[in-house]
Parts: structure tokens; C-alpha cells; sequence
């Protein structure tokens, strides 16, 4: 199995989820980021003084699939999380060992 | 102004002579002092009218201790919240008990002065109040109002003066010291340098004008404040090799509420300061200041908007709240004389003083956590200084000459207290505390449990 | 004390019998009552003052309701906030509904008792005010206040013993029982109890003096409080294992908020309860109580800081917001004849009440998500008890007697109506809701959707 | 209602022939104007109280400025917080200092007309207060109120409108050209349409009936939001593939805040609209409409609450506090003449007219950030049509006309205002600012910096 | 060395903290996240408008653990976590290559 | 390719992310989490009942570098996150098989 993390604009969220949802991804873990990449470093001014924003809102998705599956779900995210803006995200691809589905104990697989 | 009426025999002939002195307002006093004016609510209709006004006033300005709770729980990190509330609230219930313990009559001697014109006896030291259910006859002033009207409604000036500083050395400073300084800023410094003015003292007698408090209140507690700010220190990593670090405020729906608590509570500190309500004139006057005290409002923060849209391109919220605040301090010395118009230019110069009162305190690496030294002491000397444009009983050099007294007076004995305090138990918490939060550290809870901090 | 002046004929004798016992503030009552005094304002003039009286202070008691809903949303935790602030805007439109309808005239028979002293009529039901544009022979009782002035202020007592229920049994009650509830008390439990005292109905005759309702309103509410939490039982996970597992409130500077603006709209509770500021005597006897009102809650705010201080080595903002509150009960059986220094003393007595009584009922595992129970029923209780140390007319037996009285009826009464709520749709949501929140199970929507809750 | 009583001669005619068409209000009107009823409050006494009922009145609508920027700033989300609180104390401000420069005198033309009741003279262009320290002889209307008094009383009104207007459009639209708009609706639009009425122009001839403006603040308000909408066009994806997105509201604990806050001001708004209290008719009918305000909000929310409970199965608290507030502007137009039944049915159709009417907008994908429209225009609309119901005066036609003629002058007025600024520096941030929020966009600030969104 | 890596409903998470405590597992990470998974999809009202909650709040646990702890450390979480309702969530673990202690610089093993 | 996770104290995240910088790295996410560790356990008071603080708050980087760049990586966090005090945090590493860019498709490590 494999373990998809991908980091994309908030606002993508919904639209990648349904396209996931489509090609049969039945789960997913989403969090909250802030993100730091080349999109960062504006300036802002607070009461007189300057700061840069390092960190843009991101949002992170983990998914993890059984290998045959991963590069389509690679792809999906790709294609449905581009705006070709900066910023748009990043997906990274991990192996996973081992997979358990709490509430039955089912395994691998059959977990997901 | 709040010039207390009721003078004993004792004290008529020092009334006689600073009565003169006190400007437009005192027509109202007369008014009020003065034979029924024909036609006019008799005399114990007007002690309830202005009863009343003491009493709206006094709820209002109570309010404003509501709206210093908000507006600094607003501009401070979450990690600080909940220390900045309970600081907020702690520091309100010790003036209400030490106003009334030494406060009151130490800042109203009513003639009896230990030292003529400069320091009252401290005997007798409690707030003492009229009975119950009483009639004319037993009443310490029918020509003005109950003597509990006039004390709920003093009482709450001492304790906004101690909110001021609450904001300034947010984040940083331990809760006890602080509160110590609170008590001594309530019963003694406050009311001290008050009696010179509103206690009908030396500054009164010199013809020193100052309607609502832009000095007595504001500037006093912005003094105590910059004077703590030294003795304290910047908050860790806010200055740093040159560099100014924002540290942005962790609620500002919040802080714009406590804005507008601030913004209601002003006409009764204003409106009140009218100190009379019995006739025609001081209901007009009454009127009047209301509509100026907003005006000025307005003008300040429509003036921070614009500027730091147009020195910065984007406006700043925090400067528009800060402008606001301004403006208020600004018409507080002299909220009756200025036409609306005046009143709004007026207003706007003290959002000018915000907008680079702010990043001008931070050059000095002076770290005022919510702006209440622009706020409140930049402001407050520019509202002080300026009464005689619109007052022509005023004159500019007798304002400056009070507003250095007055500061060379809260400065050394704020210094003083901070010192001692400094010495004896410290004023600061550990570094490990101050980055951790002073809510977890101080108190072991948050203002905001839940939420994750980003 | 909550005595309505305006009695028909029929009743004159009651009154007349019953009046003596009425206590310090009746003197008030009698000054309006009386023949105008010598150079005071006409009756005309007094019946206008005393409509603002209940004007001003009703609109200061409806900011209370705004009071208890950020104080209950701040103490809760998020999941549960969206449904405390539905309870808390809906109880209060169901009060103004139902005392409309029902609970004004079953509170002031106005001397047509259906059972003398103890049940007033139920006819004519609904509240009728005085017609548009009248004259003085058309005022109801020209030498009190508009109806409409008096049934405003009043309703909102009745809402305010309405809203002290919601905050204790937050977190896990089920909306619409709770409503109905609500619904019951407004109409019939408080106002039946509330004619024996400012009806005029036994309790009074008996000498029992409650000035603004420590117990007729907070004793009263905190019973029916105490009582569902009995029915109800304490949050999932609240008792573990013989340990109590803190569950922190989720908003600290709303808590505060709320507190700050209770303490506000205190100053027309026991204010305006004056009932009358038509004289001198009037109008000082209400600026009396403003004063020894805000001195009472620094008193138990204070308190609290110092006690949990000592106690826990770290002060407990949320012990100091309940302090102040139950500085406010405490006072509210007698703000008037106490002095400062007493009013102080009173409410710091309140103030340890709470820091003892809230772990006090976490042993007996009763689970107040607000601490309500401390605040308005044991300060309420101690409050109502210390009235004669102040007041010459009271007795203490007198105070104990009513206060069971009362305390009786009330259990019984809302005993049966929670029983039978139980019973007939379940008073409690089914664990799945309870531990996913009360905001999505019942509303399907959140206080803070965007937040991350940690 | 809103008609200013100070007449100089040369309108003294014009006076005479409408003063008939004023309604229940007026005879509070002519009370206070005609000689001092017997043992009633002499004349100076009635220009104090009701110089008194447009301080409070006054500061209690400016307290609703605060209550709109809370409710809009929890009905947004979170990226767009800071700069709804910036529109709201900027759109302040800009009314405050625009009504004083061209509002107040246009609106209240005291006679001067430039085209007889339809257009005053816009000189003098500022308004212009008493003097300080006057006596009878000095006061503008003895018989009225002081001058200030009313110029407070009456901006705030102002203001009102244009805070009905940031709501709607909140999300999307750019600062500066909503704020231009407030500045020609805060100086023209609503001063211009208000004169119409309140200042004794044609629609009051007419005989139109709008007590504390149902019509004359909040539809116009509501025109100005609705054409706004239009112009702007929906926030993105609100409307997707026929669908509508809800976009929930980040704080509802500060649109409950929101909400209690506006509902205490609005006693101020209706009540203050006697425009008088030295009669005891007056403080009678102004003790009533307290009474009624508060039933009929109460009638909005409770049946936003059953409704929305029978509709979709679980209440919505949005709902409820928009049918509180449809409640308050459903009885706006009359609060008076209806008994405390009445009111509550009044203010329960306006609940069901937000029910219905927020769903209905999104169907016409009219999107309406907060619901004012259906508040403020929908409710107003019906308060205003249903004031014959209760008071004989008041003529449905008449009513319906009136509403017609402010309807198509707002829209028209306000269109061309839109337009042009869209053509010159267009409405709308860009799609990038948007989905970003316009916090950091365009202030370069958050208003919850430091609490991770979820 | 393994990373354990489990959604859990949240209020589960005190316990399996114990839980893992009592069999010795001395650190863990833990995240706020969004679920999505076979529980999600109710819809609810919002203003007269329908909504599908995709998401349900859930809590991440990241545990780093010697190999031979981990099918333990699994095995506790599993059962401790288990409601048998919908939604118990999942337990899925990786290889991890290197740990070091910030404080110490020790690594692996003793970094745990 | 690399995944770096590491928990620190979040004061240190600016110092961090400033020297991660100067070495290259030229992206990371970052996530605001509870940690559970040696450090946790005091006890506070909450309205006169005792709890105990079992989560203390950190920031958790996720940084995806290249294999050749990992351990400079992994040195740079432990030397800056430091402060000898208990709590400084943990660092781990795993294997990344791909990484993916959105806006671009670039892959592995072109895709840093
Ligand atoms: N090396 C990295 N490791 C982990 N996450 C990264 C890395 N580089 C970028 N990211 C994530 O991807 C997001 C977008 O990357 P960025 O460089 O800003 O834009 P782009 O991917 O279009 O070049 C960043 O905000 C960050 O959250
Ligand atoms: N394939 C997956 N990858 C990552 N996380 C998942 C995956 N499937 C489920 N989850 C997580 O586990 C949680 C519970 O899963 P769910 O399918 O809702 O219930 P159950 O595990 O009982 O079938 C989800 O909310 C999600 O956080
Ligand atoms: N085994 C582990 N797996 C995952 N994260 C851990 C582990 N041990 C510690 N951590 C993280 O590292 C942080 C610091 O660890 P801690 O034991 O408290 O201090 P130290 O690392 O100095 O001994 C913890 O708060 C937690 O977030």
C-alpha cells in the first residue's frame, strides 16, 4: 500500500475530494497547514512595521491506497488541484507496511 | 469639570475665590448653585436631575472598564488572554475598594485641605454616603445632587485611569506587582493629583481647564504607564537586531467591540463631567457634548483610516480602533466649548498623533502592547494643550505649565512604586513564562482551550 | 422591594394593613405616595421620573440576558455553544411571551386575590397597559409610574430567573424540554411565588424582605437549576472513578464579557427596584444602591482572585467571574441600607461562598456546567439571610422561614415538571449527540466552524 | 415619530396644515408643545426630559452601530472578519461626519423649503447647535428638546441605514467604493427621502405613518443593499450548478452578540422616536413602546425558532436571530398604537418573512451575506403596510404609496450611485482576493491571526 | 524503527493515550484532522440551504516506535480505539529510517 | 528522496525555518500539533478540580529533500531547535518514493 500526501490550496479542497470520491478513494485524513514554498514571502505592514508572511494556508491530505491504485490517485490530485498558479502543491508518495481498519480489525487492503 | 460643589462653610471663602476660575462650565455650577431660574425646575428637581445624569453617566463610564477588557484581550496573544481579563477585572474591583477606602476623600477635600490647595487629610478616609430615604433637609448639597450619584460616578474615572495601564504592560509583567501598583494608582496618585484639579486645588486656582480628564485621567494613566513600560522592558523577540516584530493581536472583532464600548462609555464620561442637569443650559450643554465627544471620535478614526491607507496602502483596523480612542481623548479636555466642526478637526489630530504615536514609541524599543501611550498620554496632551482655541477662560501657557506638573508628579511617583516593586518582588515573569504564555504559566487555563493556535 | 403601588379600592385595607412591614425602601413608596413634599417635583413630574426609573432599568436588566448568554457560551465548550445561545435567546422570547400572557397579572392580583394572599386570580390574564396619549386621570396610578414602565421592568425579572436554569444544565439537555420548562416557569413558577412577596401576598404580610430578589428571582432560579441537574444527571465523563475531570470553558473573554455586562445591567436590577425617583429621598436612596451594588461584586471578585490564589497557587479567572456575580446576589436582597464598607463585606462573603461551593457540589457530583448554583442560589440564600444585620425592619427567622417557603415550593413545583418532561419526551440527549456536541447533532451548524478545535 | 417640532415663523403655516396628519405621536406632539398642562412639568422641565429621551435614546441607537458590526462580523467567515469590522466603524465615522457637513439640514428643513416639501435649501449646509450655557431665552424650540439632543438622536439614525447596507454586500465588495457610497447615502440619499417625512415634506402631507422608520431607515437601507447585490453580483461559488452553497458564519457567539445588542438599542430607537417626555402621555407612550418593541422581537425569534424546527427538522440560530431583528423592524413603523398582542404578532409575521424570505433570495441568487435584505427591506416593507391595522390614522393606500415612491427613489438613486462607481473603480476585489479573503488582501491583517481554519 | 500512524474519534483519545502509556509508549504527535471516510455524508440546513458534511472531526495519533513494539502498540490502539460503530477509524504503519532526540542528539532507538 | 518530520517547540519555528533556508531547503508544511512526551504531565487546577496537562503545544515540519540532502537537513533542525531544555522534540526520517509538483507535473526531485 502506499501512503499519498499532498498538499494543496485550501479552496481545491472540496473539488479533489470529489474526484477522489469518483475514481473509488473511499477515505482520507485532512489537515491544516501552513505551507512554505516559493509562493511565500510577502510583506505585510501591522501597526507601522513590516513582517514577511512566511507561511501560506495550506491544506494536507493523507490517503493511503493499495499500491495498484496510488498513481492514479497521484495523478487525480495533480490534474484537479492545478490552477498553474504558485503555490498549487506538492504530492509525495511513501510506502506503508501495514494497514488496520479499527472498528473491525480487517487488514491491509480490506482496511482501506 | 468635575469641580464637587458641596463646600462647607469652612471652605466658602476658597470656593469664593477659585469659582472664576473654572470657566464655561461653571455657568452651568452657577446655574445649578444659583436661585431657581425663573420658570425652571425648583431646586430638588434639579438635585434629581443631576442625580440622574451622575448615575446614567457613572453606568456608562462602568462600561468603559467592559470595553478595556475587550479591546486588550483583543490586541493580545491568545497564550495571554486570559491574564489580560483577569488582570482587566481584578484591577476594577481593587479600585472600586480603594477609591472608596482613601480615594474619595483624599481626592475631594471639599475645603478641608492638610496642606491648602495640594493634599487633603486622609481623615476620614472612607467614602461616607447620605442615609436612606432622606429629604432636603438631609441632603449634603441640594444644590448639586446625592452625594452616592457623584461618588458612583467619581469612583468609576479612578478605575478607568488604572485600565489604561493594564493594557500598556500586557503580556509580560506578573499579575501581583501589577495589581499592587493598581492599588497604590487608586488610592493615592490618582485622587492626589485629581484634588489639585477637580478637588478645587493648586492647578484649579492657577485656572488650569480640563473639562472631562484628557490630563487628570488619561495622561496620568498613560505616565504610570510609560513609566512602567520602562521599568518593565519590551516583550521578548519585539525588537530584534533593529527590527520591529509585529506581534498581531489574537482577536480583533473583539477589540473592535471593545472599541465601541469605549466609543458609548465616553458620553457619559463627557456628558457627565457636566456635573449638572437642573436647568436648560446644562441639558443643552449636556446635549452638546455629546455630539461633539462623537464627532471627535469620528474624526479620529476616519484620519487613521485615510493615513495609514496612504502611508502604508493598506489601512491598519488596530490604528482605526487606536484612532478612535484618539479622537475621544482628544475632546475630553474640552468636549463643550468646539463647535461640531472643531470638535471633528480636533478628534482628527489625535488620529494623526495614533498613527505615528505607534511606530514612533516602537524607534524608542518602548513596547506598548495595545497603543494606550499614543492613546491616551500623546492624546491626552494634545487634547490639554489645545482647550484655549476653543475656551477662551483657558490659556495655553497655564495648560502647559499643569500638564508638566502633573507629569513630573506621576512620574516620579509611579517610578517610585515600580522601583520598589521591581526590588522587592519583581516585576517580570520568566522567560520560560512569557513564551509559554503567562495563561498556562500564571493561571494553569486558557482563554481559548480548544482552539488550535497557528 | 418589588411592592406595585397601584391598588384598587378593594384592596386598600390589605394595604394598608400590610404596608408597615415594607421596610426601608417603603419610605420611598410612601414619599411618591404622599402628598407632593414642599418644593419637591409635582406628582406629575414624579410619575414621569419613576417611568424612566423603569425604563432605564428595565433596559439594563433585558442587557443581562445578553449577560448570561455570553457567560454560559464562554463557560461551555464549543461543540455546545451554538445551542447555548439558542437556549439562552429563546428562553428569553418565551418569558416575554408568557409573562405577557400569563405571569404579570398572576404576579400583581393588585389586592384580587383568588385565594387571599396566596393565589391571585388568573383573570383577566394577559398584561393590559395604559392607552396611547393620556392624561393624568387616565394614568392607572398617577402617583407611581406608567404600567407599561412597570410591566417592562418587571418582565424582565422574570426572564432573568429563566436564564440562571439554562447555564447549569448546559451541555446536555435536550432543546424543547428545556423550553418547556421554561415555559412553565415564566408563566406560573415564578410569578405565583413572586406575588407572595411583591404581590403583596403572604410572605410580605410576614415581613419578608427580599429588595430585588435574592431570593424571589436568583434563589428561585438556582431551585429549579438545582433540581433538573438532579433529574438530569452530570455530563458523560464529568465523574470518573471518584475523580472530577475538568471540562474548561471553551471562551474565556466571552465569559468575561458576559460577566461585565451582568454586572452592568445589575445596576438597574437592584436599582430600579427602588421603585420609585420621584424625590430626593428617592433618587439618593437609588444612587445608595448603585454604589453599595458595584461594591458588593469588587467585593466577591475580589475574593475569589485572593482565595483561589491561596488555595490553588494560581488565581482562577473563571472562580473571579463567578465571585463578582455572587457579590451581585448576595447584595441583592438589600443594596439600600447596608453601608459601602458593609455592601463590600457582603459580597465578599459571596465571593467565598463560590470558591467553596462550586467543588462542594462537584463532590456531591451534582454538575453545574456554569457554576449557576453557587452564584444565584447559595449567594442568594446567604444574601436574603443577612438582611436584618442592615436593615431594622427585617428578622432573621422571618428570612429563614420565607426563603424555605420558597425553597419548598419551588422544588416541588419544578420537581413535578421536570419529572413529568422526563417522562414524557426524555430530558437528555442520547450519548452519541453528547459527545459529538449538541451544536451538530441538534442544530446541524457550529459556533466556530472554521476554527480547528484542539 | 420623527418630525421636528422646532418651526420658525415662516413655516409656522405649513405646520398648521399638517400637524393633523401626524397620528397617535402627535398628540405626545402637541402635549408637550401646548401650554403646560395643569400640575404637570413646566415647560423648561419637558425640554430637560426630553432632551434626556434623545441622550439615552441616542446613545442606545449608537450602542446598535456596535451591534451590527458583531452580528456581520459572526456571519462572515473568518478570512473576511477584520475587514467587515473595518466597513462598519469606517461607515461609522463617515456618517457622523457627513450628516453633520449635509445631512441634518437637509433633512430637517425647518420650513425653508427650496422646492416645497420635496427638496430643502442645502444652505446653511452644517449643523449648526446651541450655545453654551443658554437660558430659555436661547433655546432653539423651548417647546422641543435641545438642539444637540436631536442632532445626536437623529444621526444615529442615519448612521443605521448605512450599516444595514455593509451586510449584505460583505465578502466581495472593495472597501473604498462601499465607503463612498455610504458617504452620498449618509449626506444625500437618506437625508434627502427623510425630509419627505420625518422633515415635514410631501409623503408627511400625504399622510404616510412611519413611526421610527421601518421605511424611512431600514427599507431604505434594504433598497440600497438590494441594488448593491445586484450590481455586485454573488460571492464565488456561492451558486453552483443550481445549488446554493451555504457559507456558515465564523462566530455565531458574536452574531448572538450582535443580535442582543440590537435588540437593547432598538428601545432606544422606537422609544426616542416620541420625540418626547414631559407629559405624562408622553413617558407613557414611550414606557408602551418599549413594552411592544420588546413583544415583537420576541415574536420574530420564537417563531424563526418553531418554524425552522418544523421546516428542516433541526431550528437554525442564524434564523432566529434574523427573526428577532425582523421582529424589531416589523414594529418599527408603529410601535405605539398596538397592544402587547398585537406587537407580538407584528414581529412573528416578520419572523416567517425571514424564514422564507432568505431561502427566496438565494433562489433569485440575490446573495445576501447577513439577510438583510429580507430583515431590514422584507420586514420593513411589512411593518410599514400594517400601521392602519392598529392606528385609525393610518391609511393602507397611503401607506402603500409612500412605500412605492421612498422604494423607487432608493433604487433609482442608489442604482445610479452603483453604476458609476463600478464604471470608474469598479465593486468587486478580484477572484485571487476573494477565495484569499479580503482580510489579508486588503489589510494585510486577520482578524483571528493565530487559530488554525478548519 | 515504525510509524504508527491512527485516526481515532476524539474522544477515545485520553484513553488510548493511557493506554499506550501503560505499555510503555513514552511520546506521540498528536493532530487535529478532518475525516473523511464510509461515516461522512449526512447532510444538514444551513439557512434554508441543504449541505453534506463530508468531513468529521477525527484525531491523528503519529507514533514512532521500536520494530518489535509495534504490532503492541497497534494491537492497543486497535482495541482501545474500537466503539464498533462506523467511523472507529484506521491504523496504517511505515518505516521509519532514523530518529534523533533534539535535546540529546542521541539517535533511533534512544531517541524514543 | 527524504521526509524529515520533526516536532519542535514552536517559538523555535521562524530560527528553523531561517536555517533551513540558508541550507536550500525550499519548502516544507507545517502543523500546529499537541505533543506527548517526557516533558508533559504537570498538573493545573480548573475550578477547584486537579487535571493533569498531558499534551504540550509543538510544531510539526514536514520537509521533503532530496536523499544527498537529509542529514544536513536533520543536523540544521537539531542544532537550531535546541535549547537543552526538556521538550526540544524529535526528528525522524523516511523514504519518499516520488514526489510530484501540481502546478508543473515536474517529478521527484525537480518537483522540491
Ligand atoms: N520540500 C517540500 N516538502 C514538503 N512540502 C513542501 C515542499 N515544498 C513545497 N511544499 C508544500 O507545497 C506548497 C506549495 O509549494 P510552493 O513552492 O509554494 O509552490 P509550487 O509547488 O507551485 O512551486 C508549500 O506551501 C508547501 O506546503
Ligand atoms: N484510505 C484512507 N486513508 C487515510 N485515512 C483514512 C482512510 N480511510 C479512512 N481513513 C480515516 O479513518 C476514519 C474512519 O474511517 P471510516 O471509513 O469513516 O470508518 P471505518 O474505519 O469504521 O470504516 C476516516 O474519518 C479517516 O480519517
Ligand atoms: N515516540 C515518539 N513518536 C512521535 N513523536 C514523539 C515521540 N516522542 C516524543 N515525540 C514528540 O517530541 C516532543 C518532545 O519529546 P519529549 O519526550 O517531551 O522531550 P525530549 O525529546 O526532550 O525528551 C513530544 O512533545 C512529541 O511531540
Amino acid at each position: 500500500m502506499k501512503l499519498i500526501i499532498a498538499a494543496i490550496k485550501p479552496f481545491k479542497l472540496e473539488e479533489v475530494r470529489e474526484a477522489l470520491t469518483a475514481i473509488g478513494v473511499r477515505g482520507m485524513m485532512v489537515t491544516e497547514i501552513k505551507g512554505f514554498g516559493s509562493q511565500s514571502g510577502h510583506t505585510e505592514i501591522y501597526r507601522g512595521a513590516e513582517y514577511a508572511v512566511n507561511f501560506v494556508p495550506k491544506v494536507k491530505l493523507e490517503i493511503v491506497v493499495s499500491a495498484a491504485m496510488a498513481d492514479q490517485v497521484v495523478e487525480t490530485i495533480q490534474t484537479t488541484a492545478k490552477t498553474d498558479k504558485i503555490g498549487d502543491g506538492k504530492i509525495f508518495v511513501l510506502d506503508v507496511n501495514q494497514a488496520v481498519r479499527v472498528r473491525t480489525g480487517e487488514t491491509n487492503d480490506d482496511a482501506l | 469639570m468635575h469641580f464637587r460643589k458641596f463646600i462647607p462653610a469652612g471652605a466658602a471663602l476658597t470656593a469664593a475665590i477659585l469659582l472664576p476660575a473654572l470657566g464655561y462650565a461653571q455657568e452651568a455650577a452657577e446655574a445649578a448653585a444659583e436661585a431657581v431660574p425663573a420658570g425652571g425646575p425648583d431646586e430638588q428637581t434639579a438635585y434629581i436631575l443631576t442625580s440622574v445624569l451622575f448615575l446614567v453617566g457613572g453606568f456608562l463610564v462602568f462600561w468603559m472598564a467592559a470595553g478595556f477588557a475587550m479591546l486588550e484581550a483583543g490586541l493580545v496573544r491568545s497564550k495571554n488572554v486570559a491574564m489580560q481579563l483577569t488582570k482587566n477585572i481584578a484591577l476594577f474591583s481593587l479600585a472600586s475598594i480603594f477609591y472608596y477606602l482613601v480615594g474619595y476623600n483624599l481626592m475631594y477635600p471639599l475645603g478641608d485641605w492638610a496642606i491648602e490647595g495640594y493634599f487633603s487629610a486622609l481623615f476620614p478616609a472612607v467614602a461616607v454616603l447620605e442615609g436612606v430615604g432622606i429629604d432636603a433637609a438631609g441632603a449634603d448639597d441640594i444644590a448639586y445632587a446625592s452625594t452616592a450619584s457623584d461618588y458612583f460616578f467619581q469612583l468609576m474615572f479612578c478605575a478607568t485611569t488604572a485600565s489604561i495601564v493594564s493594557g500598556t504592560l500586557a503580556e509580560r509583567i506578573k499579575l501581583w506587582p501589577f495589581l499592587i501598583f493598581t492599588i497604590i494608582l487608586t488610592a493615592f496618585i490618582y485622587p492626589l493629583q485629581a484634588s489639585w484639579k477637580w478637588g478645587g486645588g493648586f492647578l484649579d486656582e492657577m485656572g488650569f481647564l480640563d473639562f472631562a480628564g484628557s490630563t487628570v485621567v488619561h495622561s496620568v494613566g498613560g505616565w504610570a504607564a510609560l513609566v512602567g513600560a520602562l521599568f518593565l522592558g519590551p516583550r521578548l523577540g519585539k525588537y530584534k537586531d533593529g527590527r520591529v516584530i509585529p506581534m498581531p493581536g489574537s482577536n480583533l472583532a473583539l477589540a473592535t467591540l471593545g472599541t465601541f464600548i469605549l466609543w458609548l462609555g465616553w458620553f457619559g464620561f463627557n456628558g457627565g463631567s457636566q456635573l449638572a442637569m437642573g436647568t436648560i443650559g446644562d441639558v443643552t450643554d449636556v446635549s452638546r457634548i455629546f455630539a461633539n465627544t462623537n464627532a471627535a471620535a469620528a474624526g479620529g478614526g476616519l484620519t487613521a483610516l485615510v493615513l495609514t491607507q496612504l502611508l502604508y496602502k493598506k489601512p491598519d483596523l488596530t490604528m482605526v480602533l487606536n484612532g478612535c480612542l484618539a479622537g475621544l481623548v482628544s475632546i475630553t479636555a474640552e468636549p463643550l466649548t468646539p463647535t461640531l466642526g472643531w470638535a471633528t478637526i480636533i478628534g482628527m489630530i489625535g488620529g494623526v498623533i495614533v498613527v505615528f504615536g505607534v511606530p514612533f514609541l516602537d524607534k524608542l524599543k518602548i513596547d506598548d502592547a495595545v497603543g494606550a501611550i499614543p492613546v491616551h498620554l500623546m492624546a491626552g496632551i494634545w487634547g490639554t494643550f489645545i482647550v484655549p482655541l476653543t475656551n477662551p477662560d483657558g490659556s495655553y501657557v497655564t495648560q502647559i505649565i499643569s500638564i508638566l506638573i502633573v507629569a513630573a508628579f506621576v512620574i516620579v511617583a509611579s517610578a517610585i512604586v515600580w522601583f520598589i516593586l521591581k526590588l522587592v518582588m519583581g516585576l517580570r515573569v520568566d522567560a520560560e513564562t512569557e513564551i509559554a504564555g503567562l495563561d498556562m504559566a500564571e493561571l494553569g487555563m486558557e482563554a481559548y482551550p480548544e482552539f488550535s493556535k497557528g
